[in-house]
């Protein structure tokens, strides 16, 4: 186990929910997990599986209506920060902890100079003149390599390729050296040979500060080649905890294990004609009409009459690989 | 060689740039500028480049949703760059499109069954009893109920939506089927179902697919050969096989190197190139991809190399291809 | 940018020859002229005295020829006679214009300097009781009729303080000369403000679901510098358009106002002018009041250049 | 107490005159703000109610005399009078402004609408700077009365009829200031006047106000001395009281007389049975209950007594059809006359009821409809635009008008010649009748006042017979001002003649 | 249902203003207890009372008779002029926005011309034009309104043009007009009805300024906007009666629709959903 001190993040038994047109549903339910200094935590899962809300729960921006945090504690770096009262959390909000958001082109003000949003996020936590803000703002585009920073630093948010937009999004998030970054996707948007650059860089730059990662995505690649330790979620809950290596060695959750499966990956060499892939049956449940067990049953090969009556708790399956199936043991021996 | 379902050859698409008084045109959108490639019966060729390469507009342009600026397609050997209107109607029933975005291709006003049926109507191939038969028929090709067929497209999942294009695209019995991205919307458990359906039909009904995708994986499992774009032109097109085992051109490599391989054994991430991708609107001179390249010579920035055939119908536009040299 | 303006500029003119053609030939289409008009005040109809008067004036020449009088004039500074008074027209038009300016400008600044703050209010607040009730006041600023409003301003006035606001040429004191302008503003400024306030709502609450919101949040950024400086600031663009749209619109609340407060400005003499069928007054302040129209609007697409980075003109 | 000297007389004013020149128009929205600028040759005692004969005074004359078998009208000019503008006034400008009137100057109004007035004039003649004749076709008496109307002012020579629309010169107790269309006119004192220590004020100003709640309100807040005279309806007039109690408010008949204008040319009213029914359906009483709270009156052409001079006796008026008291009973008899004309329960007759756009017009012809409906007549509201209201009935282009009549003298050759004999341009409904055009003229020509009357009285009867123009009712209206403005009098069978002003003065 | 009455209760309000306010035009003879036209000298300006819930106006015409009979009027002119406006405009904007080209320039030529010319001297001219009656002041209120709808019109058809349906719709084979009819009209139609629900209102209200310019609809048609305008002239304190009512009709409509229409535009367009 971790040292005390090493913890970064300890998210314990979060929930958040919704309540929408459509009735009350649960967006993260019960989800626990936690983050060393230097580590980076992946969270896997599909789209409206809970990721993003979980994030903006640890930033506790959780958009209040509708959504709103309703249990759990996340604890940063020895505070409680659901107990925190809004003027504190200001305080940590961009200073200890940040987060990098999915969309590069809509999350930079567009009618605000690049340098003046870093100018800002500097200002709101460190009492120092706006000059040296500007200066700061600077070296910061000069670390996440955008060439000539210093021009750029005036230019508006539409004037940078997507490329650049998430490098300037970056170095704002780390402008005041957070314990936590949070990156919600923040590759999705952009082309394969731009996403490498970018991640290189967060990871670089992790390394170089020491902060503690969460990364936030659908592409299995992605969480391969950065991240220490993986969560998986499905239907807002945590189905899966495992280290990088030890969940793609073996899954023991049928959806991680379908997931893997039925993701197309480049033939290094030598692949025969078209292959189908494997493919999960079903679709992706609604929240608001959640089956009363295991949420994947319905889609499982392995599901039993117990999957659809009670939810399977979340088992150690051995070093630290946690699982919430019934039929961990033989996920591995079915497939 | 037996005659290929699909010609293109030398297809260029300019935008203007308007400015002005008078909204005189000040520059061009060198949207596609000289793609050529065919497309045999029953064959699928992948399409992949990064974002804005022009990978939609050559779709498009093919089916004649765009009027190409120059350059010829032949369809079963007919010319049909120039034909009007009318005399395009029969042809459109051999090429059907199946797009990025399952949920904005489908009138959110006109119920399943409607939209599957609308190009039967519009052909008038059916009606009536008929039309609904031929549209149930449908429906269960893709895998859908036919008791859906009275949904609106937002009582569908992602996943279902797409089936309903695809249906939608099947109706007409078309031989070729451009897919523009159809999976990248979807969530990834998804997408496996989509992609193995568009097998399963190839499969059943000889269709060809003109495939695009900006994921090389998606790519590689469904397409028998494989053209990479880049601003607007193919760099390199060759067997599936023959290219991600032997990619030739820089910037297929870097594509293939920047992808992600999920196996958190394999080699980490190592970006092989720097730097954004040039506007179309100025594409750089000589070799588009010389800004960016790693093994730029003076020559790229002045001369722009061809499609050149490098054996074994790979082609590659790549200066240090020349003759049958590699780059590796 | 220059050729931008250039291009506006060209537009504004082809929209103002329209409006010229426009005005013109619906003027004639109107039953009746000055002469009828005149005859009828006078009570009998005399064919040659009509015929004569007709051509007196010139409206007996064919129309082409009439509007390029007019139009010739127009450009060359001559704006003709007034029909009714024998005065040149200009001389009538230009001292009743500053008047209306007045009452148009505070209008608008009352319909900014409230409308804006109880927009974001309503919109930070959303949901609550006091945007419910801010949105239920502008909702009946926009349903009652103006001169309704206007009469009972007045009403009021005379039964409560035996004192009433009616316009002052000569206001004496500064005092005087804002409450000679300041009641008839605020009656027609209540409705402007209620349209501000509501497209200030509406678009501070689409602003504030955008992402760059949560950004300046998540950079640890309070409720205040969220709302005042990230979100007014991108949702002022739709304000401006709409106070812009509403300068035209305001002509016609102005209209009923002046009646009301008997204002002699040029909204109400325009009415007149309409009804007493006076071609040189109706055409050229209706091509005036285009002309401010025109440039209101071409004002706020400028505006939106100030406020909007991302929109360049230079394409 | 005495008359004081100073002061600005604050009036409203209804509607902007469309110019300032009264030979030109024909409303009284002129002759109030104007006449002060101008003086007659003679005119009807300003403060006297009721114009008559016996109350006309000189003015610009100091005397006149009927010569020559009375064919000739003698005036003696009043000497040392000057124009506003500095000139001497003489026999010249008499003889100019009349030649005008009658068409045979050089210089000609852009509209006369007085002209038939002087039909019996050959000509005008001076005598010397300070004596001018009218020399007449036939005898006419009431010449006199005409010139004695505000209608009437003397112009000067030497300003053109154009000038006098924008900057009207008179020798009156006021000058013109300015005129403002839709905004304000300005008299001011004429310090020069020929009658000394006249007028009392030091200025007249009109705030035009179209709104009449605006106006009214703008009265009893205390921003006028006078509201504009002979404007305020009976309601308001209540209104005005219970808010100012202090007001000072007169109900004047004012010789407007409601009627209603048939096309006898065309179907259905081409039909005289019709015609008939319709006069008979009339509930002359209910109008002026609605109109006027019970303050108006019913009577033929002329305007009934005591306020007229002309008016018919009391059982002549009953006798003829339509004005006896029992309403039910004429309707009985309208009924059967239509039931002749083919019409019934089961057929009613359609009619378009034409009317302008003003409520005065309209009120009434809202009744008018109601009040056919009991003779099976469904009557429709046509609203014209003042615009179009003249074309439309010289073009015939109606089947019942509802118009308003009104009489700058309260004289019958006004009266008679305007409106009903041939070819006038007045006669709108183009009712012609040689035997009745001859007895307009031998009253006219008659000097004995109560021979005259009884003439009167069998034309006026005899043109409600023919239902020409039926008379609905003769209108009463109000005028108020503050009880510190002293020497105002309204008039109470003419709007035309009492606004000299001269008299005026404010307690203040 | 009731979710979502409890989710927009000012909609809700607004639409129980606006139901009451169309049943009562399409029942106005069932529910009026007077002809109300039928003029009575002798029950002339009574106060409200049992018999007359309202009061009378100056001819004895009960107001409340008139008031249900005016929301007839009023439903017209809110509902004619929408409709004619709303119409020309739908036809306008899309034929603007789908052939664009010259076509479209033209047409956004002519629109900023109409816009630029005030609507209520646009609408007062053309009243002057017609004469006032009731089908001229709807066709005079609806003129103004057409650039307005174009535009809008013109601006969701821009937009529907470059989405994959309609392109998919292009490439079975389908004609333009078809497209147009068949996949872009549909699609413009709710933010086409938000916008109709507000103008209903501002029709109302133009109606009623137009009365009290004098160019409104004439006798003996009971307009809300001629009972308020010309009693509030003569009998504001002496029968306030014959203000207020009219006064409360109007605004009450008027603010019905508008409540409605601001709860249709949350619910129809999801761009502003809060
Ligand atoms: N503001 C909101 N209002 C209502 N529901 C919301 C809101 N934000 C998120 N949700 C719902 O919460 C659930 C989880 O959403 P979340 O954004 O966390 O998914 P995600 O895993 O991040 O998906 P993606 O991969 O698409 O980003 C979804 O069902 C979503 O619809
Ligand atoms: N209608 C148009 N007018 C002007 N430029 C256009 C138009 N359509 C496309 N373009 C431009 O042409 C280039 C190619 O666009 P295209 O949509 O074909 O790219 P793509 O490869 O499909 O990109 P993506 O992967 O993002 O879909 C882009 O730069 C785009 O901006
Ligand atoms: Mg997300
Ligand atoms: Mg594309
Ligand atoms: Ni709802």
């Amino acid at each position: 186990m971790a040292k005390e001190s090493d913890l970064v993040l300890d998210v314990k038994n979060l929930k958040t929910v919704f309540f929408t047109n459509s009735g009350l549903f649960k967006a993260v339910d019960d989800v626990s997990f936690t983050v060393k200094r230097g580590e980076t935590l992946a969270i896997v899962g599909e789209s409206g599986c809970g990721k993003s809300v979980t994030a903006l729960s640890l930033m506790r921006l959780v958009p209040d209506p509708p959504g709103r945090i309703v249990g759990g504690s996340v604890t940063l770096e020895g505070t409680d920060l659901l107990a925190l009262d809004e003027a504190q959390m200001r305080k940590i909000r961009g200073n200890r902890i940040s987060m990098i958001f999915q969309e590069p082109m809509t999350s930079l003000n567009p009618v605000m100079r690049i340098g003046d949003q870093i100018v800002e996020a500097v200002r709101l936590h460190r009492n120092i003149s706006s000059k040296e803000a500007q200066n700061i703002a600077v070296e910061m585009l000069r670390l996440v390599r955008i060439p000539e920073p210093a021009r750029r630093a005036k230019e508006y948010p539409h004037q940078l390729s997507g490329g650049m937009r998430q490098r300037a999004m970056i170095a704002m998030a780390l402008a005041c050296r957070p314990a936590l970054l949070i990156a919600d996707e923040p590759t999705t948007a952009l082309d394969v040979t731009i996403q490498a650059q970018i991640l290189a860089l967060i990871l670089d730059l992790q390394k170089e500060l020491g902060t503690g990662l969460v990364l936030i995505t659908h592409d299995l690649g992605v969480v391969a080649q950065t991240a220490q330790r993986v969560i998986v979620m499905y239907a807002g809950r945590k189905v899966e905890e495992a280290s990088v290596e030890a969940l793609f060695a073996a899954p023991k959750h049928p959806y991680t294990r379908g997931l893997m499966a039925s993701i197309p990956s480049v033939p290094a060499s030598g692949v025969a004609a078209q292959e189908r892939l494997n493919e999960i049956p079903g679709t992706v449940p609604s929240l608001v009409r959640l089956p009363k067990g295991c949420a994947f049953a319905p889609r499982c090969k392995l599901a039993i009459k117990r999957c659809e009556a009670e939810y399977p708790p979340l088992a150690d399956w051995g070093g630290g690989h946690l699982a919430a199936c019934w039929r961990a043991a033989e996920v591995a021996e079915v497939a | 060689m037996t005659q290929a379902l699909l010609e293109v050859t030398d297809l260029k698409k300019y935008y203007p740039v308007r400015a002005g008084v008078l909204r005189r045109q000040v520059g061009t959108v060198h949207s596609v500028d000289g793609v050529s490639f065919s497309l045999g019966a029953g064959e699928t060729l992948g399409l992949v480049g990064e974002s804005g390469c022009g990978k939609s507009t050559v779709a498009r342009s093919v089916l004649r949703l765009v009027e190409p600026t120059s350059g010829q397609i032949r369809l079963d050997g007919e010319d049909i760059t120039h034909l009007s209107k009318t005399a395009l109607r029969p042809h459109r029933r051999s090429m059907q499109i199946v797009f990025q975005d399952p949920f904005a291709s489908l009138n959110p006003r006109m119920t399943a069954g409607d939209i599957v049926g609308e190009p039967l109507a519009v052909h008038g191939l059916a009606t009536g009893k008929a039309l609904e038969a031929r549209v149930a028929k449908l429906f269960e090709q893709v895998g859908l109920r036919p008791d859906q067929m009275r949904n609106f497209p937002h009582q569908f999942s992602g996943g279902q939506r797409q089936r309903i294009c695809i249906a939608r695209a099947l109706a007409l019995e078309p031989r070729l089927i451009v897919c523009d991205e159809p999976v990248s919307a979807l969530d990834v458990s998804i997408q496996a179902q989509v992609i193995n359906l568009l097998i399963d039909l190839q499969r059943q009904h000889g269709f060809s697919y003109l495939f695009i995708a900006h994921d090389l994986a998606v790519v590689a499992h469904i397409s028998h050969r494989v053209a990479v774009m880049y601003l607007g032109r193919i760099v390199e097109i060759a067997d599936k096989d023959e290219l991600f085992r032997n990619p030739r051109h820089p910037y297929t490599q870097a594509l293939l190197a920047s992808v992600p391989i999920a196996n958190p054994l394999a080699k980490k991430l190592a970006p092989l190139v720097d730097g954004d991708v040039p506007s179309p609107v100025n594409p750089p001179s000589g070799c588009a991809f010389h800004t960016r390249c790693r093994f730029a010579m003076e020559r790229c920035k002045t001369e722009r190399p061809a499609l050149v055939n490098a054996g074994d119908g790979h082609q590659v536009a790549c200066l240090l291809n020349e003759g049958t040299g590699r780059s590796q | 940018m220059f050729a931008y303006l250039v291009r506006r500029l060209f537009l504004m003119l082809v929209t103002l020859f329209g409006i010229s053609v426009v005005i013109f030939f619906l003027l004639r289409i109107v039953p009746g002229n000055i002469v009828d008009i005149l005859f009828a005040a006078a009570g009998y109809v005399d064919p040659a005295d009509k015929a004569n008067l007709e051509k007196e004036l010139g409206i007996d020449q064919p129309l082409i020829v009439q509007y390029w009088h007019w139009i010739s004039g127009f450009l060359r500074g001559d704006f003709g006679y007034s029909y009714v008074s024998e005065k040149p027209a200009l001389q009538e038009i230009l001292p009743r214009i500053p008047i209306t300016a007045r009452l148009a400008g505070l209008a608008l600044l009352f319909s900014a300097s409230i409308g804006i703050p109880l927009g974001v209010i309503s919109a930070v607040k959303q949901g609550t009781r006091l945007d419910y009730a801010l949105r239920v006041v502008s909702l009946s600023g926009l349903s009652l009729p103006s001169f309704w409003l206007g009469l009972l301003i007045l009403t009021a006035s005379v039964a409560m303080f035996g004192q009433m606001p009616i316009f002052n040429p000569n206001p004496q004191t500064w005092l005087e000369a804002f409450a000679t302008y300041a009641v008839p503003a605020a009656a027609v400024g209540f409705r402007s403000a209620a349209l501000t306030m509501r497209i200030t709502r509406s678009s501070m609450l689409e602003v504030l679901r955008q992402d760059y919101i949560r950004t300046a949040r998540a950079k640890g950024a309070s409720d205040a510098a969220v709302n005042y400086h990230h979100a007014l600031k991108n949702a002022i663009l739709p304000v401006i358009t709409v106070i812009g749209i509403e300068a035209a619109f305001l002509i016609g609340g102005l209209i009923v106002t002046e009646t009301v407060f008997n204002i002699p400005g040029v909204a109400r003499f325009l009415v007149e002018a309409i009804r007493w069928r006076d071609y040189p007054i109706v055409q050229n302040l209706v091509m005036f009041i285009a002309v401010v129209v025109v440039f209101a609007n071409f004002t706020v697409d400028m505006l939106y250049a100030v406020f909007d980075p991302r929109i360049r003109y230079t394409d | 107490g005495e008359p004081k000297q100073g002061g600005i007389l604050r009036m409203y004013h209804r509607d902007s005159p469309g110019n300032a020149s009264i030979h030109e128009g024909a409303t009284y929205s002129l002759n109030v703000p104007f006449m002060p600028v101008f003086n007659n040759l003679v005119i009807y005692k300003q403060d006297e109610a009721q114009n008559r004969m016996d109350n006309i005074v000189p003015e610009l004359a100091e005397s006149w005399a009927w010569v020559n078998d009375n064919k000739t009208l003698t005036f003696k000019l009043r000497q040392g009078v000057k124009w506003h503008d500095g000139k001497p006034f003489t026999s010249a400008d008499v003889k100019c402004t009349f030649d005008m009137l009658m068409g045979k100057a050089q210089q000609k109004f852009r509209q006369n609408p007085r002209k038939t007035w002087y039909e019996q004039v050959n000509d005008v003649s001076t005598n010397g700077d300070f004596e001018v004749s009218f020399n007449l076709k036939r005898p006419q008496p009431s010449l006199l009365a005409l010139l004695a109307s505000g209608y009437t002012p003397v112009y000067p020579c030497h300003v053109s009829p154009g000038d006098m629309r924008t900057h009207p010169i008179g020798t009156g107790p006021f000058k013109f200031v300015e005129f403002k269309a839709n905004e304000s006119i300005k008299l001011t004192r004429n310090t020069d006047y020929w009658r000394k220590g006249r007028p009392y004020l030091d200025g007249i100003e009109f705030t035009i106000i179209p709104n009449r709640s605006t106006a009214i309100l703008a009265f009893v807040a205390g921003k006028f001395d006078m509201t504009f005279p002979t404007e305020v309806s009976i309601p308001l007039l209540k209104d005005v009281k219970s808010q100012d109690p202090s007001a000072v408010c007169v109900v004047e008949p004012n010789n407007v007389a409601t009627n209603i204008i048939v096309n006898s040319t065309a179907a259905p009213f081409d039909n005289a049975d019709i015609r008939k029914a319709m006069a008979l359906a009339l509930d002359r009483k209910a109008f002026i209950n609605i109109m006027f709270e019970g303050q108006g009156d019913i009577g033929g052409t002329m305007e009934p007594a005591p306020a007229g001079l002309w008016a018919m006796p009391k059982e002549m008026l009953e006798s003829i059809p339509g004005y006896g008291p029992d309403v039910n009973a004429n309707r009985e008899q309208a009924k059967k006359l239509m039931q002749k004309a083919g019409y019934g329960p089961d057929k009613h007759l359609a009619v378009k009821i034409s009317t302008r756009n003003i409520p005065v017009y309209r009120d009434p012809a809202v009744i008018l409809i109601d009040q056919l409906k009991s003779i099976y007549i469904d009557g429709e509201l046509d609203v014209v635009e003042t615009a179009n209201w003249f074309p439309k009935v010289a073009r015939k282009d109606y089947m019942l008008g509802l118009n308003l009549t009104g009489n700058a003298v309260d004289d019958p050759d006004q009266s008679f010649y305007e409106n009903y004999s041939c070819g006038s341009e007045r006669n709108y409904t183009n009712y012609c009748n040689k035997e009745i055009e001859k007895l307009f003229d031998v009253q006219s020509q008659e000097t004995d006042i109560a021979k005259r009357k009884k003439l009167v009285w069998e034309i006026d009867k005899k043109l409600q017979e023919d239902v020409a123009r039926p008379i609905i009712f003769h209108a009463r209206t109000g005028t108020c001002w503050k009880p510190y403005v002293k020497g105002v009098t309204v008039m109470s069978n003419s709007s035309y003649n009492g606004y000299r002003y001269e008299d005026v003065w404010m307690d203040k | 249902m009731l979710f979502m009455a409890q989710r927009h209760v000012l909609g809700a309000a607004g639409l129980v203003i606006m139901t009451v306010f169309v049943l009562t035009a399409i029942f106005a003879d069932f529910i009026a207890r007077y002809d109300p036209l039928t003029v009575d000298a002798a029950r002339a300006l009574a106060r409200p009372s049992w018999a007359h819930w309202m009061g009378t106006d100056s001819f004895g015409r009960d107001v409340f008779s008139r008031i249900i009979h005016g929301a007839r009027i009023s439903l017209a002119v809110g509902i004619g002029s929408t409709a004619l406006g709303g119409t020309i405009g739908v036809i306008v904007g899309l034929t603007s926005g789908y052939l664009s080209g010259w076509v479209d320039l033209v047409f956004q030529r002519v629109s900023d011309i109409l816009q630029a010319l005030p609507l209520l001297v646009l609408a007062l001219i053309m009243t002057a034009a017609l004469g006032p009656s009731l089908p001229n002041v709807i066709i005079a209120i609806a003129i103004p309104l057409i650039p307005t709808v174009s535009r809008v019109i013109r601006a969701n058809t821009l937009a529907l043009r470059e989405q994959p349906f309609v392109e998919a719709a292009k490439s079975i084979g389908m004609s333009e007009v078809r497209i147009a009819l068949r996949h872009v009209l549909p699609n413009t139609l709710a933010p086409l009805i938000v916008l109709a629900t507000a103008q209903l209102g501002s029709t109302i209200l133009t109606e009623a300024s137009l009365s009290f310019l004098g160019l409104g609809i004439p006798e003996p048609y009971p307009s809300w906007g001629r009972m308020l305008s010309e009693s509030a002239a003569e009998y504001v304190r002496t029968a306030p009666w014959l203000v207020i009512f009219p006064g409360i009709a109007i605004s009450l409509a008027v603010f019905g629709a508008n409540l409605f229409g601001d709860a249709l535009r949350d619910i129809l367009d999801p761009r502003q959903r809060g």
